[in-house]
């Protein structure tokens, strides 16, 4: 390996969070973008070609290392790491409403999902997957809520763009004016 | 919650409504089990069906369902009302439910969507051992004017009221402890004990879930499970055959 | 790599800390200790040999994963491994109380919050955001503490007097009168 691949191995192995190109930069300012981007090539060979059990994943905010799938049951089964905890449908339901429609008022969820939202909100919170995000116009000036970085991280995304587009989904909304909106 | 639905008299439906997270789910699964096509849907008949699987809901949670029933027969009777002669302005009554249910179709697969997606990452673990960093300043603090607001305001709901009286205990709140743990297992499978306790549990408090805990276990409501001996006590939804 | 050395390296990379030999043969139950010292033995090598920027350590309670040395202070530089945290819920109550209440001694604000507050306004003092401003009136005259200009800082604020809802809030804080029993 190049030195600067085994800077950014070390980097990443450091990291508490994914690292994007421009935190990358700091680590060594000789080095260009182009030399950041040929570095994560070749670290994504070695670990793909070299049969490692960890893998250059590129998510929410930048690239990580991450276990490979194949692993996972071992490891958890063998507790040394705890998996999160599956989320329901109805939580489920909450969050892609909220990542489409943010910011977005709680009665707007419920118009949605025909029940009401406010416990599964409050859970959302808690997990810090959704937040307050400002307030609306109408009456009583609603919360409006939003999905965090946790939430793309949850799902090991960069951003919300890589969310289904409306126009992807088997199911075609009509009348076309209420079509979820481009992100 | 009550697990299967008598069945009703024209077709024999067994509808787990644990199954389902609304009335609208519901409501998709029947057209689309039947293969309806949505857009010329049998109001009479579904909204029989629909009333059918709902009737042996507890009041308290059924309220979603018997608003989406009331809206289901008014759209029935405004079939049946006479139509004006000059029909052009009419407009059908389902259009409003049609779109909301292939809106809530789409939300349903979006869902779908990132709980694969949560899946997979949940398959993929980062690293877990973080060394400290040597003689670096503590992270910086990040919080704003809300997060102040939003603790002021906690503080002064949690704070202790004046009283004169102090004679007798805090009576248990088991009503309270079940109406936690439901809203817990809505969003998550299955919670810990003490994760179901919540911050700071008083005596009263850990009395209150564990009785709250025990009943709706013995109504088959939940399940519980204790993998080692003095292990974690885990309360998860209760499943079809729990419950049975 | 041999399956046994990426399961290892998937292991130790995903745990929070040092995996033994014990715990080690929960992760494969059909892997003798004999296989695990052979699995140590190649990943090593494939670290040390392979240019990684990564090396396997000995430590006191097992086996870990660590960063090497000459990278250490490139990394400690980015301050990659570092970020932001948000206050405890305990620490955002005890300075909101501090910010609509000053000054205010540690008596007052474990009246208000029914808890302990040494530790939690320790912290806040040595995060800079509050500070010792004065002595009170009464037994053993108290230290009395209020916020810093860091505080205000923080919250991009200019003085005190723009604190939201500062009149009510700081009236709702106050500790409730202890009546004394009739008995």
């Amino acid at each position: 390996m190049q030195q600067l691949t085994r800077l950014l191995e070390a980097a990443l192995f450091s990291a508490s969070h994914p690292l994007s190109l421009a935190e990358l930069a700091v680590l060594d300012p000789l080095a260009s973008e182009d030399d950041w981007r040929a570095a994560l090539a070749e670290l994504r060979d070695v670990y793909d070609n070299g049969g490692h059990g960890v893998e250059l994943a590129e998510v929410a905010d930048g690239f990580q290392v991450l276990t490979r799938r194949e692993f996972a049951d071992a490891i958890a089964q063998a507790q040394i790491v705890i998996r999160p905890r599956k989320l329901s449908v109805a939580a489920m339901e909450t969050l892609a409403i909220v990542a489409y429609r943010q910011p977005v008022s709680r009665g707007e969820i419920e118009e949605v999902r025909g029940v009401q939202a406010d416990g599964v909100l409050r859970l959302l919170q808690e997990r810090a997957l959704i937040d307050v995000t400002g307030r609306g116009e109408g009456l009583g000036r609603p919360l409006l809520y939003g999905t965090t970085p946790a939430f793309l991280e949850m799902l090991g995304l960069k951003e919300l763009t890589e969310l289904p587009r409306a126009e992807e989904l088997s199911v075609a909304l009509r009348p076309p004016e209420r079509v979820t909106p481009d992100l | 919650m009550t697990a299967t639905m008598a069945p009703t008299p024209d077709r024999a439906f067994m509808v787990e409504l644990e199954e389902f997270s609304g009335p609208l789910d519901l409501l998709l699964h029947l057209i689309r089990e039947q293969e309806i096509d949505i857009t010329d849907i049998p109001i009479a008949k579904i909204a029989e069906q629909f009333l059918g699987a709902i009737a042996a809901l507890g009041l308290n949670q059924a309220a979603d369902y018997l608003e989406m029933a009331a809206q289901l027969l008014r759209i029935k009777i405004q079939l049946l009302l006479p139509r004006p002669f000059d029909d052009s302005d009419w407009e059908d009554p389902r259009a409003e439910l049609v779109r909301r249910l292939l809106e809530y179709e789409q939300v349903r697969e979006v869902a779908r969507w990132l709980g694969e997606q949560a899946e997979w990452r949940s398959d993929h673990f980062p690293r877990g051992f973080l060394p400290d960093p040597p003689d670096l300043p503590p992270a910086p603090i990040v919080f704003n004017l809300d997060d102040l607001i939003k603790a002021v305001n906690d503080v002064v709901d949690a704070m202790p009221r004046a009283v004169i009286h102090r004679v007798v205990p805090r009576p248990l709140d088991v009503e309270g402890a079940t109406r936690r743990l439901r809203e817990l297992l809505e969003t998550l499978e299955r919670v810990e004990f003490r994760e179901a306790l919540g911050g700071a549990p008083t005596v009263a408090d850990v009395i209150s879930m564990l009785i709250a805990v025990l009943e709706l276990s013995r109504v088959g409501q939940v399940g519980l499970a204790q993998s080692s001996p003095f292990g974690p006590l885990e309360i998860s939804r209760a499943t079809a055959d729990q419950a049975a």
